[in-house]
C-alpha cells in the first residue's frame, strides 16, 4: 500500500494514509511536534495532489485509528449512512472539493450529504481547500438548533457571553453578565467555567444562573462547563441544568485521557433532555474541542490533529448539541504556533463542523505563549463572520480573568455584525429591543432601557 | 484623551457605561465604554501594552536552585532540578520534553529516594509563570506542610524544577515512589494574572498518566484563590484521595463551600 | 522637544515626532531594515500610548519631512483645509480614534473631513487602530470616480484586468482581455503594464486596446501602465490614452527617483483631459503606490514607511486620480516580510487612502521571495473586501507572467463579490449583462453570449 | 479527477472555458474553466506546486567563480565578486548590503583596474534567479560582446556579482569608471518564469545612483525577449546613450518595433 506523486524527476511517497493527510495539512507546529508534518512546501504541494486524486469511499475502508480498539472509530463507521454518501460516492477527494463549490450545491444540498460524509473526508477536502473555499462553502451551509431559542439562522450572529471570575464569585459572575448583556451578548448561551470542581460551588452557580434568565426572561439557555461527571452529579441532586458541556476529542484515549467516554456522553444528554428545560427544541449538549489535544494526550495514532479534530466532531453530532465550539488558539504554540497558524485552523475547523452538520462557533483566541495578537483575531474573526460562523465568545475586554487568555470581546461581536450586517438570534433579537437595551437595527445602546434592568442600574451608579 | 469641544460640531465620541460601580465586583474589564460599537482608544491601548508585558513574561524561567535554597532554609530538604528542554524557547513547543526530566537530573533524584518511600511529594513547577511560583508557592506551602505533618504524612524532599510541565510531576513521583504527587505549577499568564499558580494532584503518579487520573486546584493567586485556602482545599482533596486510594475525575470537591463562594447573602442582578 | 511615556518604573523617550511615529508602526521588515522600528513590542505599545496623546495638530507645526526641501510636504500643508480640520482641531489621535469609530461619523462626514487631514494624520490614526478599525471606518467611506463608469460606489467592487504578456504581443494581451471580460472582470480599468518603454510598441498597445473597447462598446477605460514621459509622448503623437498612469511616492526624493516630479504629473493630468475621452467623468489619473519605495531610493528622511505611503496619497490627491493602487505585497520581503505584514499593511493603505478622499484599491500581492501565499492573499482579500475596497486587479490564474508575482484573479474577484453580495461598478455590470456574458446577479456565466462576442469565442473553439 | 456518474444526481462540478485554443497566445494562465466562481481543484494545486518550487528555487545563489572561468573562457576577461551580504537569508532583507561590494571584493576589483577607463562594464549578478544568469547571460553576451568590438566600444572586465542587487553595478562601474554600466540581473522568479532576465542601463553609473538615471530590458528569455533580441535593443540605447551622454527616464526607447511585437496582421479579438 502507499500513494505517490511525481513531481519532475522527483517521486514523492506516502507510505500510509495517516501519512498523506498529515503531509497535505498546511503547516503547524503541533504535526511537527508529532513528527508527522511535510518537510517543506514541494512535498506538502505534492502530498496535496495525491489527496486530491483518492476516492473518497477510500475512507470508508482505511479506517486512519483502528476499529476494533477505538469506540470512535466505530462510531463514525458504523453511522455512516450510506445512502447519503450515494451521490459523492464516485468521487475523488479533488472532485469533491470541485463539487462543494458549484453553485449547485447549497445549504439543503449540504445538509442532505452531511451524513453521508466521515470526518475523515471532511478533513481531506479540508486539506486541499484554499481559505476562500473554506468560507464560500462553509457560508452556503446552515444548521439550525433549537433549545429557548433559535440558533444558527442565516444572517444571524449569536455570542457565548462568558463571565468567568477567579473564585467563581457569583456576585463578580453577574456583574459580567450584566455588562455582556448591555452589549447585546448571550444568545448563543451564557456559560460559565467554574474555577474549582467543587459541586456545591457549581450547584450555587447553576441556581444563580437560572435566576438571572428567569428574573429577566432571557430567552436563552445557561451552561456551567464542569466536567460532564459533575453536572450529572448536579442533575442528580436537582440542580436546574439546561446545557450539559464536556471538552471532547477525536480518539478513545483522548477523550479517556478527558475523563469521558460516549457512554457517559449518552448518560448526559438523556439525563439532560429529561429535565425538560428546553422551550423550543432539545438540543442540551455543549461541546468544546481543539486541535492538539489528542496528541497532549499521547493518543494521537499518528494522524494529524486536523483530521482528529474533525473526528471530534464527528463524536459531537452524535449527540445533537446545541452549540459546537473549536477553542482555536486556547492551548498554545506547540499546536498552533502563530496568528497564521490559528487563522487556518479556525477557517479548517468552521468548514469541516458546518460540512459535517454541526452547530459550528469559534473561541477566536490566543494565549501570551503564542506568536499572536489582537489583530490577528480581529482577521480571524472577520472571515468566520462572513463564512457565516454559528456564534463566538464575548468577554468584557477580550481578556479572560480566569482561563488566562484572550478571546473575542463584546464590543468585537458588535463590530462583526455591523460590518457583515448580522443580528442575534431572532428570540433574543427580539428581547433586547422590548426591554429597551439595545437598538437591534443600528446596534447601539439606548440611553435608557425600561423595564427589570432599570433598578439594578440605578444602584450600579 | 482629552474632553469634547463645545466649539466643536462633531459630538464626543466616547460613552461611558452607566455601571461602572460594579467593576468592585471583578477583575475583569467591564464597564469599558464604547465608541461606535468599538472599544475607546484608551482601553484599547492599555490591553496592547498589558499584552505586550504578559508576553515578555513568559520568556523567564525560574532559578531553581535559588528557589531550593529557600526551601531549604525553612528546613525542607529540597532538590533542583531542570526538564529536558534546552531553553524557554523550546520550552514553548516541545511539551514532551517539558514533560520529562533531564538526564542529569533524573540521575540528581534518584540519589535522592530514600529507602521508604514518602506518602506525599511536592513538586514545584515553573511552567509558564515563574511569578506564579516566587509569588505563591512559599505561602502555599507554609500552610500546607503543617497539615501534612499534622496528618501524619511523610513528604519526600521538595523537587523544584526548571522548564516544566504537569506531567514532569509524575517522573518525579515515579522515581520517589510517592503516594501522591503535587504539582505546584505557574498557569500560563493572563494580561491580567501574570501569577497564576495550578495546584495538580495525583494518586499513583507514574511516567504516562494522563489528565482524568487527577485533580486540580486553579487560580491560586491574590485575586484568586489565596494560598492558605488553595492548601486546606488541598488537605480535604488528600484525605479524599489517601482513603480512596485514586485521584481524578471520579473523586469530587464536594467540600462545604465557605461563604464568599456561595454568594453571601444577596446577588445583585437577581435579588435572591 | 521630544514624547515620552510611562509604564511602570521604565520611561519610554522618543526623541522625534518621526521616532515616536516610527515605533507606533506595527511591525515590519522595512522599517527594521531603515533602523527606526520599535526595539520589541513593549516599546511599540508605549509608543502608541505616547501617539494617542498627542494632538493631532502637532502634524501642522512640524514636518515630518522638510517644507524647504520637499515638495510633497510642501503640497500638503499648502492645500490642507483648516475649514475642513476645525471640527477635528482640538482632538488627540487618540481621540480621532475614537471619533471615527462612532456612528454619527458616516461617509458625508468623512468626505467632509478629508480635505482637513494631513497624510500624517491619517497614517498617526491607522497606527493606533486594530485590524477591525481599519475595515470598520474603511467601509464607511464612499468615494466616487467616473470616467467612461462610475467607480466606488457602495456595495460596488470593481477590478483592473490586467493582460500583461512577456513580449507585449498584442494577439496574447487580447486573450486575456477577452479571457477576464468572460469572468466579468475589467470595469475599474483594463491596464497592461508594457514590458519595454519602447514608444512605438505603447502606441500599438494604446492603439489596441482603444479597438477592443469600441469595438464591444465597453463602458470601461483603458491604460498603458508605462512612465508618464512616455504616455505624454504618446499622446504628443495622437494615441488614444484614457488615463495616464504614475507610480508616486510620499517624498520628493522618492518621487525624483521615479523620474517624475509634481510639475510632470500635472502637465500629464492636462494633457490627458485636454483629450476629453471621458464620458460620464474626467478622471484621467492612475497611480500606484507601495510601502518601502522611499527607504529604497534613500529618500526617506528616516520617516517609517507606512507614514511615508499615506504621503504619496497626499500626492495622488491632488490629481483627482480616476484610481490609487497600493500595490502592497509587490516589492518584497525587504519592507513587507511576510503574508501577516501584508495583510496589516494593504488594511493601513486602504484606510488611509480612503480617509484622505481617494478611490483606493489594492493589489493584494506577494512575489515568490516573501513568506506569503495564496491563503494570505484569500484572507487580505476578504477583509479589504468587507472593508469596501474600491477594487483589486484581475489576472488570469493569480500569475502574472510579466510582472512575476501573484495577485487576484479573476475567480478571486467572484469569490469576494459572491461572499459579500456586491456588483461591478453599474455600466458596466448592465453591459455584462447585456452582452449576455455573465449573469450578474448569480455570478454565473451564461451558456452562450449573445452579440459580437459570439464570433470570436467560435473562431477560438 | 474522474468525470461526472451518470447515476448521480449532482451535475459534474468544473465547467470547461471555451476558448482554450487561446492559449497559444500567451503563457498566462487563461480559459482555467471554473467551479461555482472558483478555481478547478487541478489548477488550483498545480498553483501550489509551482509556488512551491518558485520559493525555494529565490534560496539558491550563483557560484560566481565558475560563472567567471565559463566568461573567460570565452577569452574575456572576468572577475568574480560577491556582494556585502553574508548569505541568502540576508540578500532577503537587507538590499542595502546587496547594493555594496564586500569589502573584499572591492579590493580585489580595484586591482584589476586599467590605466584607461572602459566605455563600457558589464556586471552580471544572480539577483534573485541564479537560473537567469546560468540560462541567458552567455548567449546575451555572445551577442552583444560582439557589437560593441564592432562599434569599437572598449570593455572593461566582466563583473560577476553573487548576492547581488541592480545597484551593486554602481559600485563596480564607479571603481572602474566606466562611461556606461551595463547589469545583467535574476529578475525575481515568477511561478511561470524562473530565469527571467534584466539587463539594466547606467550612464555614469556611482555609489548612489537612483533608477531614474537608468534604462531598463526586461523579460530577456525564451517565452520573452530572446536575448540576442535584447542584446539589439541595448546596442540602439547605447548608442542614443553614448551620443546623448545620459540615460534614464529621459532617454526613450524609440527604435521601430518588430512585426512579432507590432501584432503582424490582424488582431482576434478586433479584427483590426
Ligand atoms: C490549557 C487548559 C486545558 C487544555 C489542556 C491542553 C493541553 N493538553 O495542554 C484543554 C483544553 C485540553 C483542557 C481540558 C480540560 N480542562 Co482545562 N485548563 C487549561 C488551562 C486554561 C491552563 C492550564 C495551564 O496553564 N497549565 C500549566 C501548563 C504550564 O502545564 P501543562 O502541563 O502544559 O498543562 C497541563 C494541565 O493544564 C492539564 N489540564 C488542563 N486542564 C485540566 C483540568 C484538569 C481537571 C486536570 C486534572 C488537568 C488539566 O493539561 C495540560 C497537559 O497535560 C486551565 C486554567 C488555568 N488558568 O490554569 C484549565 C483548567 C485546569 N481546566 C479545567 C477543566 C475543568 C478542564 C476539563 C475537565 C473540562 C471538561 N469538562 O472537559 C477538560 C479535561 C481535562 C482533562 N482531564 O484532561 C479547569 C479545572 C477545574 C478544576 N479545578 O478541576 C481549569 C482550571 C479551567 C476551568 N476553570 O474551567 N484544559
Ligand atoms: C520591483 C519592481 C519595481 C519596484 C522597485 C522596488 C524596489 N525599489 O525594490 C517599484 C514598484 C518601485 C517599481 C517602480 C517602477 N517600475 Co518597476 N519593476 C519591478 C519588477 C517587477 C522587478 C524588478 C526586479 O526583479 N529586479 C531585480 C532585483 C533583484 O534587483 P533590485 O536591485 O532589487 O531591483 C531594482 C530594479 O528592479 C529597480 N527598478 C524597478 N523598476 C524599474 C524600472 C526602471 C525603468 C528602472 C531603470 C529600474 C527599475 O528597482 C529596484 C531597486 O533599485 C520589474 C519587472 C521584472 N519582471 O523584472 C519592473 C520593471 C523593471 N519596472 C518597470 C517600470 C516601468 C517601472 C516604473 C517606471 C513605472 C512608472 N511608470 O513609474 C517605476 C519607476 C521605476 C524607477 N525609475 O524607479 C518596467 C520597466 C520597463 C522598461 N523596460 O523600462 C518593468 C520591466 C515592469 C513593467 N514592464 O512595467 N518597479
Amino acid at each position: 500500500m502507499g500513494y505517490k506523486y511525481a513531481v519532475g524527476h522527483e517521486v514523492h511517497r506516502f507510505d500510509t494514509l495517516a501519512v498523506l493527510m498529515a503531509k497535505a495539512t498546511p503547516r503547524r507546529s503541533g504535526d511537527e511536534l508529532a513528527g508527522v508534518a511535510a518537510a517543506d512546501p514541494e512535498e506538502r504541494a505534492a502530498a496535496q495532489l495525491a489527496l486530491a486524486d483518492l476516492p473518497l469511499k477510500t475512507f470508508l475502508d482505511e479506517p486512519l485509528v483502528p476499529y476494533e480498539s477505538d469506540e470512535v472509530t466505530r462510531l463514525i463507521l458504523d453511522s455512516h449512512d450510506r445512502d447519503a454518501f450515494a451521490p459523492i460516492a464516485h468521487l475523488t477527494v479533488g472532485d469533491f472539493r470541485d463539487l462543494l463549490l458549484t453553485d449547485d450545491v447549497d445549504g439543503a444540498v449540504l445538509a442532505a450529504l452531511a451524513p453521508g460524509l466521515t470526518p475523515e473526508m471532511a478533513a481531506a477536502v479540508s486539506k486541499i481547500s484554499r481559505n476562500q473555499d473554506l468560507v464560500l462553502v462553509a457560508q452556503k451551509a446552515e444548521v439550525v438548533t433549537r433549545f429557548r431559542n433559535t440558533i444558527g439562522l442565516k444572517g444571524r450572529f449569536s455570542t457565548r457571553l462568558q463571565p468567568n471570575h477567579p473564585t467563581d464569585d457569583p456576585n463578580g459572575i453577574a456583574a459580567v453578565i450584566l455588562d455582556g448583556l448591555m452589549y447585546g451578548s448571550g444568545d448563543a448561551v451564557i456559560g460559565i467555567n467554574p474555577v474549582s470542581d467543587s459541586i456545591p460551588a457549581v450547584m450555587t452557580l447553576l441556581k444563580m444562573l437560572d435566576d438571572v434568565i428567569q428574573t429577566y426572561a432571557i430567552p436563552t439557555q445557561g451552561c456551567i462547563l464542569s466536567h460532564v461527571t459533575t453536572s450529572l452529579e448536579c442533575i442528580e441532586r436537582g440542580a436546574p441544568v439546561d446545557l450539559t458541556f464536556q471538552s471532547i476529542g477525536g480518539t478513545e484515549g483522548t477523550n479517556r485521557s478527558f475523563g469521558v467516554t460516549l457512554s457517559i456522553l449518552q448518560e448526559a444528554m438523556e439525563a439532560t433532555r429529561s429535565l425538560k428545560r428546553g422551550t423550543v427544541g432539545d438540543n442540551v449538549m455543549y461541546f468544546e474541542t481543539g486541535q492538539g489535544s489528542a496528541l497532549s494526550a499521547g493518543a494521537h495514532h499518528g494522524v494529524d490533529q486536523q483530521t482528529l479534530e474533525a473526528r471530534a466532531y464527528g463524536v459531537a453530532r452524535a449527540f445533537s448539541p446545541l452549540l459546537v465550539n473549536t477553542v482555536v488558539g486556547f492551548i498554545g504554540p506547540e499546536y498552533l504556533y502563530d496568528g497564521r497558524q490559528i487563522l487556518r485552523a479556525g477557517l479548517e475547523d468552521h468548514f469541516c463542523g458546518k460540512l459535517l452538520g454541526l452547530p459550528m462557533g469559534c473561541d477566536i483566541c490566543y494565549t501570551n505563549h503564542a506568536d499572536a495578537d489582537q489583530n490577528d483575531m480581529d482577521t480571524l474573526l472577520t472571515m468566520l463572520a462572513v463564512a457565516g460562523v454559528t456564534y463566538i465568545m464575548g468577554i468584557p475586554g477580550s481578556d479572560d480573568v480566569m482561563l488566562n487568555y484572550q478571546t473575542t470581546s463584546f464590543h468585537d461581536a458588535l463590530y462583526a455584525r455591523r460590518v457583515l450586517g448580522r443580528q442575534p438570534a431572532p428570540e433574543f433579537a427580539a428581547w433586547l429591543e422590548k426591554t429597551g437595551l439595545f437598538d437591534g437595527e443600528t446596534l447601539t445602546r439606548r440611553a435608557s432601557p425600561s423595564g427589570p434592568f432599570q433598578a439594578v442600574l440605578e444602584a450600579a451608579r | 484623551m482629552s474632553g469634547s469641544d463645545p466649539k466643536s460640531a462633531l459630538p464626543a465620541a466616547v460613552v461611558p457605561d452607566r455601571w461602572e460601580a460594579l467593576r468592585e465586583l471583578t477583575p475583569a474589564r467591564i464597564a469599558l465604554g464604547h465608541t461606535g460599537v468599538s472599544l475607546p482608544t484608551k482601553h484599547h491601548l492599555a490591553f496592547q501594552m498589558a499584552h505586550a508585558r504578559a508576553a515578555k513574561a513568559v520568556h523567564e524561567a525560574l532559578d531553581p536552585d535559588a528557589f531550593a535554597a529557600l526551601l531549604a532554609a525553612r528546613g525542607w530538604p529540597a532538590i533542583a532540578l531542570s526538564s529536558a528542554v534546552a531553553d524557554r524557547t523550546e520550552y514553548l513547543t516541545r511539551p514532551d520534553r517539558g514533560r520529562r526530566l533531564s538526564d542529569a537530573s533524573r540521575t540528581a533524584l534518584s540519589a535522592v529516594v530514600s529507602a521508604e518511600a514518602p506518602q506525599l511529594a511536592f513538586v514545584v513547577v515553573d511552567g509558564l509563570s515563574r511569578a506564579a511560583i516566587e509569588s505563591h508557592a512559599l505561602p502555599f506551602l507554609d500552610a500546607a506542610m503543617p497539615m501534612a505533618a499534622e496528618a501524619g504524612w511523610t513528604v519526600g524532599p521538595i523537587a523544584v524544577v526548571r522548564n516544566g510541565r504537569v506531567a514532569v510531576g509524575d517522573e518525579v513521583g515515579e522515581v520517589l515512589a510517592a503516594t501522591i504527587t503535587v504539582v505546584l505549577i505557574g498557569e500560563r499568564p493572563g494580561l491580567s494574572s501574570p501569577d497564576s499558580l495550578g495546584v495538580y494532584l495525583t494518586h499513583g503518579a507514574k511516567v504516562g498518566t494522563t489528565d482524568e487520573a487527577r485533580n486540580c486546584i486553579s487560580n491560586v493567586r491574590g485575586a484568586g484563590l489565596p494560598p492558605a485556602d488553595a492548601a486546606a482545599k488541598l488537605f480535604w482533596l488528600l484525605k479524599e484521595s489517601f482513603g480512596r486510594g485514586f485521584s481524578g475525575v471520579a473523586l469530587k470537591d464536594d467540600a462545604p463551600v465557605s461563604q464568599a463562594i456561595d454568594g453571601g447573602g444577596q446577588n445583585f442582578l437577581t435579588g435572591r
